[in-house]
C-alpha cells in the first residue's frame, strides 16, 4: 500500500468518471442528432456550432431548476431513489479495463480502476442494485403512474437479468475466468469471443438494452402510457440524475459488451507488442472508445427504428424466449468445448 | 438412497400431474401409488437393492435405522393419504401441488434419516420445513391459517438462522462439517477458543432443533400453528415431520454431543428441557377447550417423552424413538382423521359421538388410549421403551418418575374426549362418513393394537 | 392349556358378545361363557387334565425377554376360582335387570374377567402389568356408562388413581428388569434379584403404591367409596369382590418374595397405616346412611386387616389372608346382591327410608342376615376362620396392633347389626310398603353363596391346603 | 482433480487489497452524488405553493393512497426471479471450472439443468408467466 | 486480517438480527432481520474457510477442508432464496387479507 497508488487510482477514477459523464452528456446530443437524421430533420442546432453546447445548456437548466418534493411523498426515499440510480451507474465502470497500460512518471499505470478476479460478478451485483433506484423512486413519489411504472420497470429488469446471466455462462465456459482483464488478454492473443458466441452476444445485447430501459424496452417510462413513468414527479437535478444514469448505463453496457465479445481495447490485425507501451495504450483506448461509440449508435438506431414492446410481449420474450435460448446456447457450448478438448 | 431420490421424482411427477390430470380424485390415487412404490423401494433398499448408486462423498450414511424410519414415515404418509386424502382436495384447486409438497417433505425426511454431515442436516431440515410453511397457509382466505403460516415461517426461519450459526461455529471449532470429527490433527491448535466455539455451536444447534421439535421453552409457536393450519395438514405436521426432527436430533446427539460430554453436561440440560416440555405440554393441554388445540399441546407433551431417548442414547433409546415415532404418528393420524370429519372442534362437539358414529368413536378411543400409553396399544410400548431406555442408564431416575406422573396427567385430557364421546349426551355434527373411511379407521386401529401386542414386528427390522 | 383357556374363553366370548343383537343373546351367552370358565377353573384347581396343563409359556417379545407365560399355582388357583365363581353369580343376580346397550355391558364384563384371570395367572412381570392395566379399561367404561349420577368424575378419579399407581409400578418393573442379570421378566428370575438397600426401598415404594391404591390402603382409599357407590352394582360386585384382590395378590406374589428386605423395612409403617385405615373406615361406616357406602367402607376395613396381616410376616396370618381373600370376595358379593335387590326394587339405598323389610321379604332378610354375620366374622361363617388366623398373626407380630385392630371387629358388629336392624326390622316406611320378595334367580344366587359361606366356615381345610405353597414362597425369603 | 482443489486454486489469487480502488471509487461517487444533490438544493429558486407540492400525476386529480396492492403478477415475477437467479448463480462456479471437471461434470450439470427445466416448465404450464389475460 | 475481527463482526450482525426478530413487529422487518442472521453466518463461514485454508489444513489432513464452508455458503444462499420466496408469498397473502404486515395484528385475531 503506497500513497502513490492511491493518488494514481484517484486520478484514474476522476478521469474515468468525468469521461463517462461527458460521454453520457454528449450521448443525449448524439441521440437527438441521430433521431433527427433518421427522421429527416435537423436536431439541436442553436447552442453553439451545430448545437454542440446543447447538452451543457440542458444540464445547467436542470441544475438550476426549482427542486420540488411533493408533500405526499416519502422525502428520504424520494431523494434516495435518484441518488442510488446515479451511484450505481457510476460504480459499474470500476472493473472495466479501459486499455492496456501506460508508463508515466516511472510507473506502470494500469488502465483499469480495480482488477478484481470476479469482475463480472461485480458488474452484475452493481447492475442489480440499479433496480432499487427505479423502485424507490416510483414508490416514494406516491403516484399511481410512478408506482405502476416502477413495478413494471423492476420486473422487467430482474426478468432480463436471468438470460443475461445465462448468456454469460456460455462465455465463461470458453474463457474460464471471471476477470475482465484476463478475458481481454485472451481475446488479444486469440480470437474475439463474438466468433465463438454469436448467439450469446445477441442475447446479451437484447438484455443489455432491456437493463438500460432503452426503447424498445422503455416500458418504465413509456411516455404515452404512463406519462414519463417512474420519474414523473421528479424535477431539477434529481430528474437529471435519472436521465443521466440511463445514458451512463448505456455507455457502460456498451463498454462491457465490447470487453466481453469484441476484444475490449484490442485492435484487430495489429501486434501491439511492436509498439511502445504508451502508444499501444493510447491506441487501445481509442479503439475501445470507438467500439463503444458504435454500440451506442446501434442502441440509438434501434431506438428510433423499432416500436415499443407491449408489456406481455416483453415478459414473454424474456422468460419464454431468451431464457430457453440461453440455456440451449450454454449446453451446446459446453458440449462442443468439451468435445474439442478431448 | 431410493427413498431420497424417488420421493423427489414423485414430487415432480405430481407437480406435472397438476395440469396433466384433469380429474382431481385420481390425483389422490396417483399419490397413493407413488407412496406405495416409494415404500417398496425403500424396503428393497434396506435389503441392499439400491437403484441408484451415487457417491455422496460421505455426506450421507445409510443405515438400517434410517431405512426403518423412512419406512415408517412413508408408510404413515401412505395411511394418511389413504384416509384423509380426500380432505386435501378441499383447499383450493392446488391438490396436486399439496401432494407434491408432501413428497418433498418426505424427501427431506429421508435425507434427515441418513445425514452424515451438517450440510445434509441443514438441507434435510429445510427441504422438510419449507413445503410445510406453504401447507400451513394453504387455506388462503382463512386468517388463522395465514397467521399460522406466517408464525411458522418466521419461527422456522429464525431457528434456521440459529442452526446455521451453530453449524458455522462448530465448523470454526472443528474444521469440518462431517458428523464424525476425527479429533487431533484437524483441530486448529492456533485458535485456542476452538472447543469453546464448538460447544457454543452445538448449543445453538440444539436450541434450533428444539424449535423444530417444539420442545419447551421453544415450543410457543406450536399451538398457534397447529391450531391455525388446516387440520388435515396439522395431522401430517404434528406426526411424521415431528418424528423426523427427533431422528435428526438423536443422530446429532449420538455423535457430536456425546463427543463433547466432558465439556458440557448435556444430560442436565436435556433433563431441564424435558421437565419443562412435559410440564408445559401436559398442564396447558388440560385447560384447552378445542380438541385440535389440545392435540397441539399433547404433541408437545409427547415430544417431552421422545426427548427421553436423547438422554439415554442406548440401543433401547434408538429402538424406542423409532417405535415411538410409529406409534405416535399412526395414532395421531387416526385422531385427526376423525377430527377433520367433525364440524365442531370443541370437546362439546364430540358429545354423544358413540351413539351416532360408533365406529368412529371406538377407533378414536383406541387411538386416544394409545396416546395415553395404555397397554395393548402401540403407545404403551412406545412409552415403555422410552422409560426403559432412561432407566437402563441408571441415572436421572427422578426424571422417570416425573415422566410417568405427567403421563398420568395426560390421561386427563385424552379421556375428556372419550368421556365426551361415550358418556355425554349430544348430537354431534359430522361430515358424511363413507364406509371406506370407516374401514380405513379400523385398519389403523388394528395396526395400533397389533403393534401394542407384537411390537417386535417393527423392531426386528433393526436386527435381521 | 387350562390356564390359557381361562383367559381365552371370556376374551373371545366377550368379543363375540359385542356383536350380539338382542339383550337375551348377550345375557345367555355371557352366562354360558362364565359358567364354562368356572368349570375350567375347577378343572384347573383339581388339575383334572394333569398339572402340565396348568401352565402355558410361549415367546412374546423376544427382544426384551418378555414371555407370554401363565401358570396356576395355589394362590392363583384360589383366585381364579373366586373369579370363576363371581362372574356367573353376578350375571345370575342381575339377570332380571335391563341395561341399555346390554351387549356392550356384558361384553365389557367378560373382557374384565379375562383381564382379571390374566392378572392372577401371569408369571411374567410385564405380562402381569399388561393385564393389570387392561382390567382397568373395561372397568372404566362400565362404570362411566352405566353408573350413577356423578359417574363420570368419580370413575375418572378411580381411573387416574390406579393409572398413576400402575405407571409407577411400570417404572419399578423396568428398574428391576435392568437390575436383573438374566434380562428377563420371569417371576422366578425376579426372585433371584438382589438389590441394594436403597434401590430395593425405592422399587418397593413404586410397587407398593400401585398395589395400595388398588386395595385400597388408608391414605390411598379416597376413590373407593365414591366409585363403589356410583358404579353399577354388577360392576361394584366385581370391583370389591375380585378386583381389590389384585392388590393383595400383587403384594404377595410380586413384592414379598422379590423385595424381602424392603418389606421388612416398611412393614411397620404399612401395618400402622392399615390399622388406622381399619379404624377409620369402620368409624365412618357407622355414620353412613347409604347401604352401598356402608359396604364400601366395611370393605376398606377388611382389606386393611388383610394388608396388615400380610406384612405381619407370620405364617398363620398369611394363611388367614389367603383364605380371607376368597371369603371376602364371596361375602361382599353377597352383600352387594342384597343391596342391589333392595335398590332396584325400592329405588333407594338410604336406611332412613327403609325399614320393616323382614315382614315383606323374609327370605331376603334371612339370607342377608347370614351374609352380614359372615361379614362380621361370626364363628361358623367362613370369615371367622380367616379373621381368626389373621388376628393370630397380628398378635404374634405385636399385641397392641392386634388389640387396636380388634376394635374394628367390634365396630364392624355395630354397623352391620345397625344396618340389619334399620333395614329389616321396625316399621315399614312409605317406600317399603310395596316391597316384595326378591326374584328366584337372585334368591338362588344368594343361597349358593350362603352355602359356600357355611361350608367354608365349617371346613376350610381344602382352601388352606390349596394356598399353602404360596404362603411358603411368600414367606420363604422374608425373615 | 477434485472440486475443492479447483476452488482452492481459483482463490489463490485475489485479496482484499484488490478491492481498495473500488472503495475509493465508491467514496468518490457517493461524494459526487451528495454534493450535486446538496448544491441543486441551494441553487434553484424556492417558491413553493400548495399546488406545486401536490402530487403531479400529469394534472389528473389523485384518489387516495397510491400504495395499494398491485397485481399479484409482479410479486410472482419477483419470487420467480429470486429462485431462478440463485439457480443461475450455481452455474457460475461450474462454468469457471468447467474444463477441469470434464464430461462427468457436464453430465452432472445437465442433471441440474434438468431440475431447472422441470421447475421452469412447471411455472410456464401452470400459467405463472401468462401475461395476456 | 485476524479471524477474530470476522467473528466479532459476524457475531454483531447476528445479534442485530436476533434482536430485530425478537423486538420488531413488522413481518417484513423481522424477515429482513432473519436474512441478516443468515448473512452473518455466511460471512463467518467464509472467514473460517479462509482461516482453515491458510492454516494449511486443506491438503494435509482433510481433502476439501476449508472449501466445504464456501460450498455451504452457496447452499445457504439457495435455501435463503427458497425461504424468501415462500416467506414473501405468505406475507403478501396475509397483506391481501388484512392489509397489514404487523404481527401484533395477528394476536388480535385469536379466538
Amino acid at each position: 500500500m503506497d500513497w502513490a497508488l492511491i493518488i494514481e487510482k484517484l486520478v484514474l477514477i476522476a478521469i474515468i468518471i468525468t469521461a463517462s459523464l461527458v460521454i453520457a452528456m454528449y450521448a443525449t446530443y448524439g441521440e437527438r442528432k441521430v433521431a433527427a437524421w433518421m427522421q429527416d430533420r435537423r436536431g439541436p442546432n442553436r447552442a453553439g456550432p451545430f448545437g454542440i453546447l446543447q447538452p451543457l445548456a440542458d444540464g445547467m437548466k436542470l441544475f438550476f431548476k426549482e427542486e420540488i418534493i411533493p408533500t405526499s411523498s416519502s422525502k428520504f426515499l424520494f431523494i434516495l431513489g435518484p441518488s442510488l440510480a446515479m451511484l450505481t451507474a457510476m460504480m459499474t465502470c470500476a472493473v472495466v479495463p479501459w486499455g492496456g497500460h501506460l508508463e508515466l512518471f516511472d510507473r506502470k499505470i494500469n488502465l483499469q480502476i480495480a482488477d478484481v478476479n470476479v469482475a463480472i460478478l461485480f458488474v452484475f451485483a452493481v447492475v442489480s442494485l440499479g433496480v432499487y433506484g427505479i423502485m424507490i423512486g416510483g414508490w416514494a413519489s406516491n403516484n399511481k403512474f410512478s408506482l405502476m411504472a416502477a413495478m413494471r420497470g423492476a420486473s422487467q429488469v430482474i426478468s432480463y437479468e436471468l438470460p443475461m446471466g445465462l448468456a454469460l455462462i456460455a462465455l465463461l465456459m470458453i474463457t474460464g475466468s471471471l476477470s475482465l482483464r484476463e478475458m481481454v488478454d485472451k481475446q488479444i492473443t486469440g480470437h474475439w469471443n463474438i466468433l465463438y458466441q454469436p448467439l450469446g452476444f445477441l442475447i446479451f445485447f437484447v438484455c443489455a438494452m432491456a437493463e438500460c430501459n432503452r426503447a424498445p424496452f422503455d416500458l418504465p417510462e413509456a411516455e404515452n402510457e404512463l406519462n414519463m413513468g417512474y420519474h414523473q414527479e421528479y424535477s431539477s437535478m434529481k430528474l437529471g440524475f435519472y436521465l443521466f444514469a440511463e445514458y451512463i448505463n448505456m455507455f457502460i453496457s456498451s463498454a462491457i459488451m465490447a470487453t466481453l465479445f469484441f476484444g475490449g481495447y484490442d485492435v484487430p490485425f495489429l501486434n501491439e507488442s511492436t509498439l511502445s507501451p504508451n502508444v499501444a495504450g493510447i491506441i487501445g483506448i481509442v479503439a475501445f472508445l470507438g467500439k463503444i461509440f458504435i454500440f451506442i449508435f446501434v442502441f440509438m438506431w434501434i431506438r428510433w427504428t423499432l416500436p415499443r414492446f407491449r408489456y406481455d410481449q416483453l415478459m414473454n420474450l424474456g422468460w419464454k424466449g431468451l431464457i430457453p435460448l440461453a440455456l440451449v446456447n450454454m449446453v451446446i457450448t459446453g458440449a462442443v468445448v468439451l468435445w474439442l478438448n478431448n | 438412497m431410493n427413498a431420497l431420490i424417488l420421493s423427489a421424482v414423485f414430487g415432480m411427477i405430481m407437480m406435472f400431474c397438476s395440469f396433466l390430470v384433469r380429474n382431481r380424485g385420481s390425483l389422490r390415487h396417483i399419490a397413493s401409488v407413488g407412496l406405495l412404490i416409494l415404500l417398496i423401494a425403500n424396503i428393497a433398499d434396506s435389503y441392499t437393492h439400491t437403484l441408484f448408486i451415487i457417491n455422496t462423498y460421505g455426506m450421507l450414511a445409510f443405515s438400517r435405522f434410517g431405512y426403518l424410519f423412512n419406512s415408517i414415515a412413508i408408510g404413515s404418509t401412505l395411511i394418511y393419504v389413504l384416509i384423509t386424502g380426500k380432505e386435501i382436495e378441499k383447499y383450493g384447486r392446488y391438490t396436486a401441488e399439496y401432494f407434491t409438497l408432501i413428497f418433498f417433505v418426505l424427501c427431506g425426511i429421508s435425507m434427515l434419516s441418513s445425514y452424515n454431515n451438517l450440510l445434509t442436516l441443514f438441507l434435510g431440515i429445510e427441504i422438510m420445513s419449507i413445503p410445510l410453511y406453504i401447507l400451513t397457509g394453504s387455506d388462503k382466505r382463512n386468517m388463522k391459517s395465514n397467521e399460522a403460516a406466517l408464525k411458522y415461517f418466521l419461527m422456522g426461519s429464525f431457528s434456521t438462522g440459529l442452526m446455521l450459526m451453530g453449524i458455522a461455529l462448530t465448523y470454526g471449532g472443528t474444521g469440518t462439517f462431517s458428523l464424525e470429527v476425527t479429533r487431533g490433527g484437524v483441530m486448529p491448535v492456533y485458535l485456542n477458543v476452538a472447543s469453546f466455539l464448538e460447544i457454543f455451536g452445538l448449543l445453538f444447534l440444539m436450541v434450533s432443533m428444539a424449535f423444530k421439535v417444539s420442545a419447551a421453552p421453544f415450543h410457543f409457536w406450536t399451538p398457534d400453528v397447529y391450531d391455525g393450519a388446516p387440520s388435515v395438514f396439522t395431522s401430517f405436521m404434528s406426526t411424521i415431520v415431528k418424528a423426523a426432527g427427533f431422528i435428526a436430533l438423536i443422530k446429532l446427539f449420538d455423535v457430536r454431543m456425546q463427543a463433547t460430554e466432558k465439556a458440557i453436561d448435556w444430560n442436565l440440560l436435556m433433563s431441564i428441557i424435558i421437565v419443562a416440555t412435559l410440564l408445559v405440554g401436559n398442564v396447558t393441554a388440560v385447560f384447552q377447550q378445542s380438541v385440535k388445540r389440545m392435540l397441539a399441546y399433547s404433541s408437545i407433551a409427547q415430544a417431552g417423552f421422545m426427548l427421553f431417548s436423547l438422554m439415554s442414547l442406548n440401543d433401547t433409546a434408538h429402538e424406542g424413538i423409532i417405535f415411538y415415532a410409529a406409534a405416535y404418528s399412526i395414532a395421531t393420524i387416526g385422531i385427526f382423521a376423525v377430527l377433520v370429519k367433525m364440524k365442531d372442534y370443541t370437546f362439546e362437539g364430540y358429545n354423544g359421538l358413540a351413539k351416532t358414529q360408533p365406529v368412529l368413536a371406538a377407533t378414536n378411543t383406541i387411538f386416544l388410549l394409545s396416546l395415553a400409553g395404555i397397554p395393548l396399544t402401540a403407545g404403551f410400548f412406545a412409552k415403555y421403551l422410552m422409560l426403559a431406555a432412561l432407566i437402563k442408564t441408571g441415572t436421572y431416575l427422578w426424571l422417570v418418575v416425573v415422566g410417568v406422573l405427567f403421563a398420568a396427567v395426560s390421561v386427563y385430557y385424552y379421556f375428556r374426549v372419550i368421556q365426551a364421546m361415550y358418556f355425554k349426551e349430544g348430537n354431534p355434527e359430522t361430515e358424511i362418513i363413507t364406509h371406506s373411511f370407516k374401514w380405513g379407521l379400523i385398519f389403523i386401529a388394528a395396526i395400533v393394537i397389533l403393534l401394542g401386542i407384537f411390537p417386535t414386528s417393527i423392531l426386528n427390522w433393526l436386527y435381521f | 392349556m387350562i390356564a390359557l383357556l381361562l383367559i381365552l374363553i371370556p376374551l373371545i366370548s366377550g368379543l363375540i358378545t359385542f356383536f350380539t343383537k338382542s339383550e337375551r343373546d348377550a345375557k345367555s351367552l355371557s352366562l354360558f361363557a362364565s359358567i364354562l370358565t368356572l368349570a375350567v377353573s375347577f378343572a384347573g384347581v383339581y388339575s383334572l387334565f394333569g398339572a402340565a396343563q396348568n401352565a402355558y409359556d410361549t415367546t412374546w417379545l423376544s427382544f426384551i425377554g418378555a414371555r407370554f407365560s401363565i401358570g396356576l399355582d395355589g394362590m392363583s388357583k384360589m383366585l381364579c376360582l373366586l373369579t370363576g365363581i363371581a362372574f356367573p353369580i353376578v350375571f345370575g343376580a342381575v339377570y332380571g335387570n335391563t341395561y341399555k346397550k346390554s351387549n356392550s355391558f356384558y361384553a365389557l364384563m367378560l373382557l374384565m374377567q379375562a383381564g382379571l384371570m390374566g392378572v392372577f395367572l401371569a408369571t411374567d412381570c410385564l405380562l402381569f402389568y399388561f393385564f393389570w392395566e387392561i382390567v382397568l379399561i373395561p372397568a372404566y367404561f362400565l362404570c362411566s356408562i352405566w353408573g350413577g349420577e356423578k359417574r363420570i368424575t368419580v370413575t375418572f378419579k378411580f381411573f387416574v388413581y390406579t393409572f398413576v399407581g400402575s405407571l409407577l409400578m411400570l417404572v419399578g418393573i423396568l428398574y428391576m428388569y435392568f437390575k436383573n442379570p438374566e434380562h428377563s421378566f420371569a417371576l422366578q428370575s425376579f426372585y433371584h434379584i438382589r438389590l441394594s438397600a436403597t434401590d430395593e426401598n425405592f422399587v418397593f415404594c413404586l410397587f407398593f403404591i400401585a398395589f395400595a391404591i388398588k386395595m385400597p390402603v388408608f391414605p390411598f382409599h379416597t376413590w373407593q367409596p365414591d366409585t363403589y357407590e356410583q358404579a353399577p352394582t354388577a360392576v361394584t360386585m366385581i370391583l370389591s369382590g375380585v378386583m381389590v384382590k389384585m392388590g393383595l395378590f400383587g403384594v404377595i406374589r410380586w413384592v414379598l418374595p422379590v423385595m424381602p428386605n424392603a418389606t421388612a423395612h416398611f412393614s411397620q409403617l404399612i401395618i400402622i397405616l392399615s390399622v388406622i385405615g381399619m379404624l377409620y373406615a369402620s368409624l365412618i361406616a357407622i355414620r353412613q346412611d347409604d347401604l352401598k357406602r356402608l359396604i364400601a367402607y366395611s370393605s376398606i376395613a377388611h382389606i386393611g386387616l388383610m394388608c396388615a396381616a400380610i406384612f405381619s410376616n407370620q405364617q398363620i396370618g398369611m394363611q388367614g389372608v389367603m383364605i380371607q381373600m376368597f371369603n371376602h370376595g364371596i361375602n361382599v358379593i353377597g352383600l352387594w346382591i342384597v343391596a342391589d335387590a333392595i335398590e332396584t326394587q325400592l329405588g333407594t339405598r338410604k336406611f332412613s327410608e327403609l325399614g320393616g323389610l323382614a315382614q315383606k321379604a323374609p327370605a331376603l332378610a334371612i339370607l342377608l342376615v347370614v351374609m352380614a354375620l359372615a361379614n362380621i366374622a361370626l364363628p361358623l361363617t367362613n370369615a371367622f376362620v380367616g379373621e381368626f388366623m389373621m388376628f393370630n398373626g397380628l398378635f404374634r407380630y405385636n399385641i397392641w396392633v392386634a388389640v387396636i385392630g380388634g376394635i374394628s371387629i367390634i365396630l364392624a358388629a355395630v354397623y352391620t347389626l345397625n344396618m340389619i336392624q334399620k333395614t329389616f326390622y321396625g316399621n315399614t316406611s312409605i317406600v317399603t310398603d310395596g316391597a316384595m320378595e326378591i326374584s328366584t334367580g337372585t334368591k338362588i344366587m344368594l343361597v349358593i353363596l350362603v352355602v359356600v359361606v357355611i361350608i367354608l366356615g365349617v371346613y376350610p381345610e381344602p382352601m388352606l391346603q390349596l394356598t399353602n405353597d404360596a404362603v411358603q414362597t411368600a414367606l420363604a425369603t422374608v425373615k | 482433480m477434485s472440486i475443492p482443489h479447483i476452488l482452492l486454486d481459483a482463490q489463490a489469487t485475489g485479496t482484499t487489497y484488490d478491492y481498495l480502488p473500488i472503495a475509493i471509487q465508491l467514496i468518490f461517487a457517493a461524494g459526487f452524488v451528495a454534493t450535486m444533490m446538496f448544491l441543486t438544493h441551494f441553487f434553484g429558486p424556492k417558491r413553493k405553493t400548495t399546488d406545486k407540492l401536490a402530487t403531479f400525476a400529469s394534472g389528473i386529480s389523485t384518489h387516495g393512497d397510491a400504495r395499494q396492492p398491485m397485481a399479484i403478477k409482479y410479486f410472482l415475477v419477483a419470487i420467480l426471479f429470486v429462485l431462478f437467479d440463485v439457480e443461475v448463480i450455481f452455474f457460475y462456479p461450474y462454468a469457471v471450472n468447467f474444463r477441469g471437471l470434464g464430461w462427468t461434470g457436464f453430465t452432472e450439470i445437465l442433471l441440474f439443468l434438468a431440475f431447472f427445466l422441470v421447475g421452469f416448465i412447471y411455472i410456464i404450464k401452470r400459467g405463472a408467466l401468462k401475461w395476456e389475460d | 486480517m485476524p479471524i477474530q475481527y470476522y467473528i466479532a463482526l459476524a457475531a454483531c450482525l447476528f445479534c442485530i438480527g436476533v434482536t430485530g426478530v425478537l423486538t420488531r413487529r413488522n413481518a417484513i422487518i423481522i424477515f429482513m432481520c432473519i436474512e441478516l442472521m443468515l448473512n452473518a453466518v455466511n460471512l463467518l463461514l467464509v472467514a473460517f474457510s479462509k482461516m482453515n485454508i491458510s492454516a494449511g489444513l486443506n491438503k494435509a489432513v482433510v481433502a476439501g477442508a476449508g472449501t466445504d464452508a464456501q460450498l455451504f455458503v452457496f447452499f445457504i444462499m439457495v435455501v435463503a432464496a427458497a425461504e424468501v420466496s415462500v416467506g414473501l408469498a405468505i406475507i403478501v397473502m396475509m397483506y391481501r387479507n388484512i392489509h397489514s404486515v404487523d404481527i401484533n395484528f395477528l394476536n388480535r385475531l385469536k379466538n
